[in-house]
């Protein structure tokens, strides 16, 4: 493979094109509304209407507003069809000579939209991702071999530094600094892992990019590869995505054929082969030692760092390890330049980012918004409040390890400091929406219940200290608890956020701490008086004697 | 100088560490011009009185009428000791908590049916036989409690230890040699 | 390996660079609690009472696996760590069923004694009353899981000094329990050598020779400190 | 002691060897660890194919594993009780999956939960007597969007209220009978 085979294949998809084109979407929560029966019966139409050589029926991924799916939408003129039945097709057909749709016609131009921006989702419901030269055709792999051909390593280090992108797993820690801890570090092997065991309930955004556009991955992670110096790459991935993992391994092996990943890429001395790991159900695996463990075929229980994976990982080798949504945004960057990205976003955190919009709002699904969105144009503007007259009560970020945001802060902009600062954090991108309905109390105890669940069970503070704060909080919950519970629970929370040895254990009390912060009134209201009698002063001596 | 009010008390326990009292032995004597014993199994008052300096509390909370006294107890006392391990963790009462949620009937089973030689039977007779709580707990679950003093039984010197620094008026603090469990 | 300068409790000290900081305090006479760390196998950072305060990092560091640096100011003891110490304490009283008074490690406990040590005079958190069992069918050792605390000396000694691999970690969270071979009675496990290394190594009455009772159980870490001597050092003298 | 652990070894080879005659399965999973080269690493990749040939992990499974990768058996045992996808225990014909992820719990999914144990009359975790069906959660499959999901036999499907859930688990048990 070389430049002119690419840019070849690129024209032959672009002249292939036909006059329309229906965008199908085919991520996993259409089709789990049945979007692959639609697809079917817009194929079948377009040929019982003749219009073979006219209309292009395409599998896509992710359209965004997965409640109104099965999506499809009509190229060139953009209508949306929502909430597709596979019987309307032929009808949804017939819109492209103007006639009328049996299918909910939604509103392309809506703010859901319109407010977004994209760059990691940019082929997402456009290209399709089964097709390598749909993704080359968007001008996919046209990075990888702009840095294999015309950049120095360290050039490429540099311009993800000057990009000023942050890893967006969770903790944001800058990217480029990573890249070059590892491109630093000695040793012959080095390793590239992508974290995609996106486990924050209430997180689909990997699912989607894996889903939509896995190629887009795959180009980062050989980017990074080719900037620190490894030849292996691992993608770690959960099994509760089979069509993530479906996806990716078919796009593996057309990268493979097309001499995109392998032995002497774009025929350069670099060489990078990439490898599923399939992950089998472990929160704590998401923490970066213990997704290693995992690879390396143990009991994903992490390891107190430093020594950091990227001076010690895999095997004791340097190792980088990011995230999906990270890699997915160094292409953009090599093909539109550091300076393009920092442009996007606030001062400190730049670019864009995905988020998964869900609970109790009109419009759940993937929103791209740049950094430093106030939450409010998030989830009133875009996301279209809380449905059926409800009013939003809290916006739930980072998962279990994040916090609570109260409806009264949503002006806040989201960016890594501003939600660190309401003692929340970015997390991988779930957000969740909560109504007056919602309790606060219980939703602490959700949180806790999954970390204790989820807890490896290797340190005390975070095995024990969960238990006896989910046994806490279910107390409070069932009205039984007193205020001495609550100080209990507090000194816990505390306590196991600085003495656990690991980021689930040192986050777990966050939900409850941001919801005691924000919504306390709501734990005391459920408090018991205490029947404890009065406390002595532990002086029961003459100092008191009795008359 | 009025005397200390002191009392003591056996819940679910062994007796033990009333015993490891008794081994005070002289020291009981020169206890005798500073404390009077106003309720305690070793005398013959029925009733607890009110305004009680000192309780040490042996044994673990088994049944609702250990509960009953526990709540008096704590009512009419400055100072709550849980009077050794029974009392401040449990300890071998609690070992029926973990034959599951219907332990308390269980555990009266194991007792009165499978091991009886003859009359086998569960005694029951309300307003005598107490209701056994379903699970055995140390008092400081149920009341506040003001000093620890474990051990199984603590030692008569840690008692000794103990009542000396509260005579002197001071909030006792076992450190070292004074606190151990077991 | 170079001489290195460190603080710990405004006491400056020498060290190599390859030690921890554990290390280093214990040379000095220094104590600093642990149960999980042993003396000649490797350490896992997982028992969270060796935590002690580096100025400049605003996170806490076990000891046993925080390598000794230049000019490192330690210190070990503080408020906030005693508080933190004893709440570990308590949490592990609370997980299983801890009995110290009819227990063969009774007077010989590592647990027990740090919880004397650290003041701990009562659990202020609910008792979990867990159901563990006890695994007799070996022929001259037992294992009581009420009273293990996790600290995976076991399984480390039997990977890494017998080289058996007799013992692991199964089930996680509260549930994770020490198993031997593949889950199964402890006597029928093919893999193990009798050799007692795990039961020279657990802390508190979780492993122990069949026979003995109440308060009698006492260990030999001598024979674990020789095994590792002889092999790092190649001195084959106890 | 010597002779011991390799009389100890040759038996164990030789229960292997009896598998993989005895059941082709066994002989696919032999491959799938030559594969591998078999790398102990390869563990976790090598129980999911078991897992994937067999519906669930028994002791003759884990040991002929434990074998082919050589290493303990404790270690295989504890990595397959670690991970929450590996099955010790033989599932039901049918499964249901109620997601129990965030977007699910406030929209209702403890309910839905609920409602399928009552109907089946079993806990999570469990399996009808009848081995019907297996009730099961998960710690969000990813379907936010079309919350409260619920996964029947390996099937997606969105927004499922109490009475949805229950009308499956009665039409699957009735089928059963």
């Amino acid at each position: 493979m070389d430049l002119s085979e690419l840019t070849q294949i690129k024209e032959r998809e672009l002249a292939a094109r036909k006059k329309y084109t229906l965008r199908c979407c085919m991520a996993a929560g259409c089709v789990s509304s049945n979007s692959e029966a639609v697809k079917q019966e817009l194929e079948k139409a377009v040929v019982e209407a003749g219009l073979q050589d006219q209309v292009e029926v395409r599998g896509v991924g992710c359209m965004r507003l997965c409640c109104e799916g099965p999506l499809v939408q009509a190229d060139p003129s953009g209508m949306l069809f929502e909430q597709v039945d596979p019987e309307a097709a032929k009808s949804i057909i017939q819109t492209l000579k103007g006639g009328k749709a049996k299918a909910r016609v939604g509103d392309a131009n809506a703010p859901f939209f319109k407010k977004q921006k994209s760059i990691v989702l940019a082929n997402s419901g456009i290209v399709d991702p089964e097709r390598i030269e749909s993704y080359i055709a968007a001008d996919g792999y046209h990075a990888l071999y702009h840095v294999l051909r015309e950049m120095e390593r360290s050039e490429v280090v540099e311009e993800i530094v000057a990009s000023g992108l942050r890893g967006r797993g969770g903790a944001g820690f800058p990217t480029g600094l990573k890249w070059g801890t590892v491109a630093k570090s000695a040793g012959s092997r080095k390793f590239v892992v992508c974290n995609a065991d996106e486990g924050d309930p209430g997180a689909f955004m990997d699912r989607s990019v894996l889903e939509s556009d896995p190629h887009s991955v795959l180009e980062g992670m050989a980017i990074a590869a080719y900037a620190v110096g490894a030849e292996q790459g691992f993608i770690y991935v959960r099994a509760e995505y089979p069509l993530a993992i479906e996806r990716l391994k078919n796009a593996i092996k057309q990268a493979k054929a097309k001499g995109l990943l392998g032995a002497g890429i774009f025929e350069s001395p670099f060489n990078f082969t990439v490898d599923i790991r399939i992950g089998a159900g472990a929160f704590v695996c998401g923490e970066e030692t213990a997704l290693m463990m995992s690879i390396e075929g143990r009991r994903g229980t992490p390891r107190p760092r430093p020594p950091f994976p990227a001076e010690s990982g895999l095997w004791g080798c340097p190792t980088l390890i990011n995230n999906v949504e990270t890699f997915a945004n160094v292409a953009p960057i090599i093909r539109n330049g550091a300076q393009w990205f920092a442009g996007i976003g606030t001062e400190k955190s730049k670019g864009t980012k995905v988020f998964a919009l869900a609970g109790k709002i009109q419009n759940t699904g993937l929103i791209e918004v740049p950094m430093g969105t106030p939450l409010r144009t998030i989830v009133e503007e875009m996301g279209g409040g809380a449905p059926d007259g409800g009013r939003i009560k809290a916006v739930q970020t980072g998962g279990p390890s994040g916090g609570c945001i109260p409806a009264d802060s949503l002006d806040t902009p989201v960016d890594y400091e501003s939600l660190g600062k309401l003692g929340s954090i970015m997390g991988s991108g779930g957000m969740i929406v909560m109504d007056q309905t919602t309790n606060m109390v219980d939703v602490a105890r959700f949180f806790m219940e999954f970390c204790m669940d989820e807890s490896c069970g290797k340190c005390i503070p975070c095995r024990a200290g969960t238990v006896q704060m989910h046994h806490l909080l279910t107390k409070i919950m069932e009205g039984k608890g007193t205020a001495r519970d609550l100080q209990k629970l507090e000194e816990l929370c505390d306590m196991v956020r600085s003495t656990s040895l690991c980021g689930l254990g040192q986050t777990a009390p966050n939900p409850t701490l941001s919801t005691l912060r924000f919504f306390r009134h709501e734990y005391e209201q459920r408090l018991q008086p205490d029947t404890f009698g009065p406390r002595g002063n532990g002086k029961p001596a003459r100092a008191t004697p009795s008359a | 100088m009025d005397r200390l009010k002191v009392a003591t008390i056996w819940f679910g326990g062994c007796s033990g560490c009333h015993m490891s009292f008794l081994d005070l032995d002289e020291f009981l004597i020169d206890l005798a011009d500073k404390i009077e014993i106003v309720f305690s199994p070793v005398v013959d008052a029925k009733e607890y009185p009110e305004n009680v300096d000192v309780c040490l509390i042996e044994g673990a909370l088994c049944n609702e009428e250990n509960l009953e006294w526990l709540h008096k107890i704590r009512k009419r006392t400055k100072a709550i000791v849980a009077f050794g391990d029974c009392a401040v963790t449990g300890n071998v009462p609690t070992m029926r908590n973990a034959l599951g949620l219907n332990n308390d009937v269980n555990v009266l089973d194991r007792a009165y049916r499978e091991c009886a030689d003859h009359n086998a039977g569960i005694p029951n007779e309300a307003g005598i036989v107490p209701t056994l709580l379903k699970r055995v707990v140390p008092i400081q679950e149920a009341v506040h409690v003001d000093l620890f003093l474990p051990g199984c039984p603590p030692p008569a010197d840690r008692i000794k230890s103990l009542l000396v620094q509260v005579l002197e008026g001071k909030s006792p603090v076992l450190e070292g040699a004074d606190l151990k469990f077991g | 390996m170079a001489a290195i300068t460190l603080t710990i409790n405004d006491k400056q000290v020498s060290a190599e660079d390859s030690q921890t900081v554990l290390n280093v305090a214990q040379e000095q006479g220094i104590p600093i609690p642990t149960l999980c760390h042993l003396e000649g196998v490797y350490d896992v950072g997982a028992c969270r009472l060796c935590l002690v305060e580096v100025a400049g990092v605003n996170k806490l560091l076990p000891a046993c696996t925080t390598k000794a640096a230049e000019g490192m100011v330690v210190r070990t003891e503080s408020e906030r760590l005693r508080k933190y110490r004893r709440m570990t304490l308590e949490l592990l009283f609370a997980e299983r069923n801890h009995v110290c008074a009819i227990c063969v490690a009774n007077g010989n406990c590592e647990l027990q004694t740090m919880a004397c040590n650290q003041g701990m005079d009562h659990v202020r958190y609910d008792y979990c009353f867990p159901k563990w069992d006890m695994d007799l069918t070996h022929e001259r050792f037992g294992m009581d899981h009420n009273r293990c605390i996790l600290c995976t000396r076991c399984v480390r000694v039997c990977w890494h000094i017998e080289g058996a691999g007799t013992k692991n970690v199964a089930g996680r969270g509260a549930r994770s329990h020490i198993i031997t071979d593949m889950f199964q009675p402890w006597g029928t496990a093919e893999s193990c050598t009798s050799c007692g290394k795990c039961v020279m190594a657990c802390p508190t009455g979780a492993l122990f020779e069949r026979g003995s009772t109440t308060a009698e159980m006492q260990r030999d870490r001598t024979k674990l400190e020789f095994i590792v001597t002889a092999r790092e050092k190649k001195q084959w003298i106890a | 002691m010597v002779t011991a652990i390799a009389d100890k070894r040759q038996k164990a080879a030789l229960a292997s060897a009896q598998l993989v005659a005895g059941d082709k399965r066994y002989k696919i999973l032999q491959t799938t660890m030559k594969r591998h080269q078999n790398q102990s690493d390869a563990l976790i990749e090598v129980l999911h194919k078991a897992q994937e040939l067999f519906g669930y992990l028994d002791t003759p499974q884990l040991r002929f594993v434990a074998q082919g990768l050589r290493i303990p058996p404790s270690r295989v045992y504890g990595v397959a009780t670690f991970y929450h996808f590996f099955q010790l225990k033989p599932k039901g014909k049918h499964s249901c999956v109620v997601c129990m992820g965030t977007a699910c719990y406030v929209k209702g999914a403890d309910k839905v939960l609920a409602g399928v144990e009552e109907q089946a009359g079993i806990k999570s975790g469990e399996t009808t007597p009848d081995n019907q069906v297996s009730v099961l959660t998960a710690r969000c499959i990813g379907a936010c969007g079309i919350a409260p999901a619920v996964v029947y036999d390996g099937t997606v499907t969105p927004r499922q209220g109490v009475a949805d859930a229950r009308k499956q688990i009665k039409e699957w048990m009735s089928h059963g009978s």
